[in-house]
């Protein structure tokens, strides 16, 4: 079958899937399930080099950025003007000017500011980066930001880290349906049924981390959910039956012997 | 004897120092980290124009393990 | 990875779909889904030749049956008497002494008789057939079932034909974690995310026809499941995270530029 | 003439009719299917001594496209 | 609003909720419970007596057998011959010839045993008693229960003590749409909005327990689950709207103010 | 039992429902639905007078205003500005100063625009009104509303009109969690099963319209809707049991007849 | 004859008219309405004071039944 | 001294005891029980005519507090 492929900001990608590099029991283990999922681009996140401890390798030893885009997250700020700052610090490594956009306030439940979202995004975009702003379920809030330039719009499936699946499905269909920018819905995916359920409503990609990261395997989990990414791709392509109340044999009626 | 601020910390060194040599002393390569100097944040083709003196505010981030919030 | 492969009755699968032969629009159709899914058995039903029109080809016409196992089934049945005698018809083609056995006296729902169905089993069991019974989420009866021999239990999702999907997700995980012979989840499941739920929960195999046969593109869909139900069997493996009520962040909290 | 019930329909013959040979005038491949005769489930290798005959009662049926129900 | 009541096997009940005796921390709280609720049937369980302290007073010695019916179940048994001989038992004290039919084999999930219970139905019903049968969520049980004489049925909506809720939603609406005698939802309701749906898709009565002992207040959880089961009543007889899946405004689209 | 009352911008409410004044068949239908569900605030609309047939009686011809407290809305306003004009119009009646916001973009799934909603709501807090906002599931939205003054805040549980329920149960719940004003759930109750699920997981009050306007018996469904309201209260105060994964039997497990 | 917009609709007048006798001619309340004139949302005290003329632009607005959006 | 067994367990009385008599002893309403004796169910009125003896297997339960299972 031939579908046409994931562009974000003009950039081409063959994987729906990114992943994110937080919290893997080694470094070997996250770059096997890089491998094993076949993503081409991964989340970092910045922070403050520990001068108490300033010789311990850093992630990009372990990153060939030749064959992993980085998407460098404004995680941790809790406000926009921080989140521009975190930005213009990622931009100058040099190393891109995309940005998942983050402003988190609420410590518990990590989720996002619709205001200081939308405050951020709109300078963000003016400066020229690409923006990929990280949003609760609400499709007027990503409508107001694909009008001031970003590139998606990345509603939570639930809670970060929670693995509870998809719990704002009805929302995230609305946004997938009003939507002229990619959808990548993140956060929560827990399984993969719960990226193909995604993938299925018309999501464009999904952003996991933690279901990877800690789960038993962290390679084969990524194989799976790069599957169910695929799977349920293919079946938004394929088109699927319509739920119906009552059963429909699929056994022919006539015929049958009594 | 000097003091400044180096990623929110007060940090003392024997004499200003340029900011290349603070790296290269602690073994950091330039071409990974992000600096804000006073408040401003440089290109990278400015940190060799930088040296670090009494009362400067520093913040010196590399890029880690991250996924979300 | 290297998962054990299923085996039901003494017989080994590597494929864990078994896909259904009704209701497709052509033969062409069906027999691209079978390829798409690389399945290695499908199930078939039994009628009297229309001697009205009996020119009309027959589907092992296109079935290779050197590449699919047949798995004949007593859909159209209402008791155990009916699902017997059909049994003994499908053995006397002396093509498999397999049989899913159904026993559905409702019309509307589809919904099998618990207790014709164990008759009807404990019966064909002793007459040396591999039974595979169609059964409603009932973990008890998938019990009685497995005692009496059963090859395995396949609980349905929701009923025939229906799309709904996981609709018994909760009883079919306590008849996974009870049972000692595979099951084969069966009926009602509508897209990979369904499939790929119910291997993630511990199903050993999934049953699909509707969803497949009625999709827009049959094979697309047929190859779609069959990767949802790898990644579910691969998620199952690795070991998912647990669900939690609140969110944990996967960048690291300390080192924040503040 | 002579009058049977085949598939629960009457149908009629001129004669006493083997089996095998009322099957191959229809065209079915006797591989592929299977026969109730008067209640009783043949074996294949009993076709070819089965005649039908005034009143007898057959169920001649074959594999059809089928998932459930 | 004048509605019919509900009438089980010839007898009149205003009340459409029935309590159980267990698991109270007091007597005290289980006969506040009762008048919170206006029940007018409660269960109770047979045990022998413990001739070690045969003194302590039994639960009868609280109950006002004036007021409040008593519905004995079989709880405890785990095959046909059990329940039988204790709904035996229960007829020879000559209080009641109603018996709550439970034959559980499954310690865990305490789900009943489909061919059990109706093989001890039947033979109860034979025998003159009122026979009310604790199933799970089996359409064609439930027919078949009826059809041997069976006064109600009475489906798990979960787990017994679970507090689930209407998790076997669907198939139990399929019961009570196929159904010709009383439907009553047993097991698993944890809260009037529990309850409360349950009657609201046609439920003729809904049986307590835990979700009252166990509250922290009983009687007042006792109050809320009646007004519960008092609400969705009326919801059935006044007729909800359809679900839709978009957006209907309330308010007049014309004469807006721009 | 004793509960505190309902408490919004100082004034005190018994009713913990407000019901919407669109829809009904009759004017009759609407005031025998108030009275049935002893309501004591109703919501109304703005709108301008048709002068080609002005003679038409206004809903305030049939709503006792010694009874009734009115909360007029902003419905069909799609920005800020038009919600302000519509709100000092609606005070300039001289009724109220109370005002339930509404600004809404969106004509497909009438969902609010957090955005233009907090602009609003900051403005007319200064002009000294008592503002109601509507707005999605969105709990950093809904404390940033509590900090600008707003008297409530009133996420909606589904879109308007659906009748879908409790669709944005979780992040209600942490809505909930989070406030420290009135929570009073709003738009897409269908039954008083949403409404008592809504109480009992400690909103404060629920606002319906269309499921009443639109029952088939509408001051039935009113008094239904009431009672859930009054059940789901009690509950919360009554201490609901925790779920279980597994059952828990309610009879002694001790003492059985073997 | 003058010409004004009321309600978004353009209306004529006889001759410039008190807003009260306006309202009296289409028998509406005025204690159940609000009106805003020319831009100016008026406190009920004020429609004495007024006299619809040639080119005002009114809106003249009541109560109706409503729930949400 | 007899031996038989109640409720499951081994008992021992002084001699053949009258059934009521026992329950009278045990403070036991004989209203809110009910018998199984030697396998047999007692209708209330029989138990005056029950005396137990050796070797006896009797069952004497009553009603307690229960919902399901």
């Amino acid at each position: 079958m031939d579908d046409r492929p994931l562009v974000i900001a003009g950039r081409t990608f063959r994987s729906r899937l990114i992943l994110g590099t937080g919290k893997y029991r080694s470094m070997e283990d996250m770059v096997a399930a890089f491998e094993a999922a076949e993503v081409e681009m991964v989340t970092v996140a910045l922070r403050r080099i520990d001068f108490d401890d300033p010789t311990k390798k850093t992630i990009l030893d372990y990153i060939d950025r030749e064959r992993y885009a980085l998407l460098p997250n404004t995680a941790g700020c809790q406000t926009a003007e921080e989140a521009i700052r975190v930005a213009h610090l990622a931009r100058a490594m040099g190393m891109s000017d995309w940005i998942k956009l983050e402003v988190i306030p609420d410590p518990k439940y990590l989720l996002p500011d619709p205001i200081g979202t939308l405050d951020a995004a709109r300078q963000l975009v003016r400066e020229g980066f690409v923006v990929l702003p990280y949003i609760n379920d609400d499709p007027v809030l990503a409508k107001r930001l694909e009008d001031v330039g970003c590139a998606t719009v990345m509603p939570l499936a639930s809670p970060i880290g929670s693995g509870q699946g998809m719990v704002n499905f009805d929302q995230i269909r609305i946004i997938i349906e009003q939507a002229r920018v990619p959808v990548v819905v993140d956060a929560g995916l827990g399984a993969p049924s719960d990226a193909a359920l995604a993938m299925e409503i018309g999501a464009d990609a999904c952003l996991v981390n933690t279901a990877v990261a800690l789960a038993g395997n962290p390679p084969l989990m990524a194989r799976a959910i790069a599957l169910g990414v695929q799977a349920g791709r293919l079946a938004f392509l394929a088109g699927r039956i319509p739920k119906k109340p009552y059963a429909a044999a699929s056994s022919p009626l006539e015929g049958v012997v009594r | 004897m000097i003091r400044l601020t180096i990623n929110g910390k007060q940090r003392e060194l024997e004499a200003p120092t340029p900011l290349l040599t603070f790296l290269e002393r602690h073994g950091i390569n330039p071409h990974v980290i992000a600096v804000e100097y006073n408040g401003e944040i440089l290109r990278r083709e400015r940190f060799s124009e930088i040296t670090l003196r009494e009362g400067d505010r520093v913040e010196i981030v590399h890029m880690v393990g991250g996924g979300a919030a």
